[in-house]
């Protein structure tokens, strides 16, 4: 029998270590697993590698993340804070207490799907002759310059659906869907928040994403 | 010299430009502002990088469904016809050549087509690339809005960009506050220009050669009075 | 004003021509685009490639097409006719008049996925160590052997949908999407015959393929 | 020498080692049958390449969508819980490590874990590979329904594949109609062999050498007397 609800934090999160990466969905305010994120800090957890499209989401979400110094590696499309002085994660990255992958959203996305999907590298023309390029494996297909990627995969997924049921089928309101669909396919473990844990299986037509993908579920509301 | 264009006036005459029945993204900024000015009577798909095809018009304050957002994190409607996915869905449909123009900010624009809008060098802040690099890579055409000049005078329509490239030999059409300008196998050569402004002083604004059209015209825009955005 | 409905078949298949690809939908007899594939042979065509999954499907559809000789090269996952005798596309191969690219499916249904996503090549597992990979560059990824593939595109992809609207928004039924949710983004121009055009437009929440990856729409019915 | 296993005794013995909760591929022939022998306690989905998670039952006789067919290209129904999706989604959830056992038919197995079960070379046939390289490149397990010996008592069982591979070092156990063997970094290690057949007798049907388990047994499946397929 397929159960993958879960009642508690504690247990969504359940075998989370130091040193463990952790890709967590969300753009703008859609898909973000806050419940999640504001139960990181408090388990007491170093090291931790984040890839997430904008490092500021979590930030946000909980500054203790980075005041607590939970972090140690950060690959993301946006390692930058609101306004003209440096956030806390800026200031860290500077004294080298973080490193940095900075990556195109459009590869992110790409890579992440790749871990998913069983494929360990591709080409893109995304970021050929620019700076991110540089020393990267580049090779020309069709007359055009393209980079060499490599898959992207992680211990733990955390993201935000509207439903679940009990197989973890996952139906996403609105953008929510972003990078968890991709997240879900490339994570050892993969642990959704969401508004409502359905009574019913969810019918075929409803399914954004298989149970298959889903390890953990969690209702949760939506925090702002 | 005659008025520049504002901000809301560079971004209609961007519109002006969008055909019938196209797929259309739209970046942060001044081009975002375009969708408000893409005329009544054409069918245009707005794309979202974040996963939607077909955004429409801002909900009421405080209205709109919150999970439902827009590139720039705006909560958005859906028009008719619209579609939801996932970011890499999204990206393939972007990589992938599908969608018709991308109308991005920049810092600066080369002569040569190269892009450079994703790192201003801004001392004690984090990189931010964003979608830009995908988009200048992926849609069929790349136009760009953005101020000729920055702040204090300097050129922004360059022989070649200092700041980091977004993507190389892209830009195919650049609107800024002076002059609509192609970018060719000659570089740039302008298409319009606002009335009053003498070529000299336009080439003066600008740190590449120009050459000018035969049927060169002045560039109009409105006077929108009422910021839409 | 977008209206991507035609009326009947020879607009549907416009522009057409003598050494085209195309990438043509269905698994068992779901997703077949029968209308489409019949209206090819009395187009008077020759050297057209076919990218399908399996050849045997065509045959059945429309065995002209082999038995007027309308077909130059195969890309597919299985070109094989039913019972012990070779069927004329089988003889064909063999006295050289088809040639052949046999490829695993999940391969083939990558690499138009590829073909639609602007990735020109990837790495996969999947052939690495078998004649299929002879000759071509491999590759170690995390210690695993791995064959570069790459994009498919054809110039012209047909599919068969359940419903679709003015903006070619398209709905699937059952297991009909198969191949041509790829192959539709990976063509020139994609065609599409439906069961039924819908009046309205279709809800997001039906589309299953967005109208930007759909040129033309004609409703024909399921032929058998 | 006594009975060897039918093909759905066959099947129902593979069947019986899916685990509750497995997501489980079956390949075209008798492994396809195991779906109708997994005991009834346990909660299985069955994944169909063509684009379904959760294969059901089949339909009554002229029941059933006709454009909803499994990998067999049979009309097939949904269990509680489905989903359906593209081949494309389905070859990155099987490629991607997703499905936790594939079990598929072929013609002979190696003891190093090579599979072939796609080209017989059958003169004047054109090749067929479908989806199996990419399954048995891509399951976290494969386990192999076959005969132990070829219609004219040829080994399937051997040192090294004389056909063409499917994939290399992937199989991990093997249920024939005389015995259940694992295939170890020492080769072949039986698990289970029929009732009254010797050692002896099933290393002489064998290619390759063989090691029998400690707590080796005999293999059982109850009498199947009614084709469920």
């Amino acid at each position: 029998m397929i159960d993958k609800r879960v009642d508690d934090l504690s247990t969504a999160l359940r075998g989370l270590q130091s040193g463990a990466s952790l890709m967590i969905s969300g753009f703008g305010n859609a898909g973000i697993p806050a419940n999640l994120v504001r139960a990181l800090a408090p388990m007491g957890l170093s090291d931790l590698t984040l890839i997430i499209n904008a490092i500021r989401r979590i930030d946000e979400c909980d500054a203790t993340l980075f005041d607590q110094k939970r972090i140690g590696h950060v690959v993301t499309t946006a390692f930058r804070g609101p306004g003209r002085t440096p956030a806390n994660f800026e200031e860290q990255w500077q004294r080298g207490e973080v490193t940095l992958d900075i990556v195109p959203q459009g590869t992110f996305a790409e890579r992440i799907r790749a871990g998913g999907a069983g494929i360990p590298a591709f080409y893109t023309p995304t970021a050929a002759g620019t700076s991110l390029a540089e020393g990267r494996e580049q090779r020309l297909f069709g007359g055009r310059m393209c980079v060499l990627e490599e898959a992207l995969r992680a211990d733990f997924a955390l993201l935000r659906a509207q439903k679940a049921d009990r197989y973890g089928n996952l139906f996403f309101r609105g953008t929510q869907s972003n990078f968890g669909s991709a997240m879900a396919t490339a994570a050892d473990i993969t642990v959704v928040e969401v508004e409502e844990i359905s009574e019913h299986t969810l019918p075929p037509d409803q399914v954004h994403l298989p149970g298959i993908y889903v390890d953990r579920v969690l209702q949760a509301p939506r925090l702002d | 010299m005659t008025a520049a264009l504002s901000r809301d006036q560079m971004a209609w005459r961007a519109a002006q430009d969008l055909a019938d029945g196209a797929y259309v993204n739209l970046g942060l900024g001044m081009p975002v502002l375009a969708a408000s000015y893409a005329p009544d009577d054409r069918d245009i798909f707005f794309q979202s990088e974040n996963g939607i095809l077909g955004v429409g018009p801002l909900p009421a304050e405080g209205q709109g469904d919150r999970e439902l957002v827009d590139a720039g994190s705006r909560v958005v409607t859906l028009r008719d016809g619209a579609a939801v996915f996932d970011s890499a869905a999204s990206f393939a449909m972007i990589r992938g050549g599908h969608v018709d123009i991308t109308i991005l900010g920049a810092f600066q624009v080369a002569a040569n087509g190269d892009l450079a809008n994703w790192d201003a060098q801004v001392p004690n802040k984090g990189p931010l690339i964003g979608g830009a690099m995908d988009l200048a890579a992926g849609a069929k055409a790349v136009h760009v809005i953005m101020r000729h000049q920055t702040g204090d005078g300097g050129a922004r329509l360059v022989e070649a960009c200092t700041y980091p490239l977004t993507a190389a030999g892209i830009v195919k059409r650049v609107y800024t506050d002076l002059a609509v300008l192609d970018v060719g196998p000659d570089g740039f050569m302008v298409r319009e220009i606002i009335p009053g402004l003498s070529r000299d002083d336009l080439a003066a604004a600008t740190a590449a050669p120009l050459t000018f059209a035969d049927d060169c015209r002045d560039l109009f825009a409105p006077d929108i009075s009422v910021n839409k955005d």
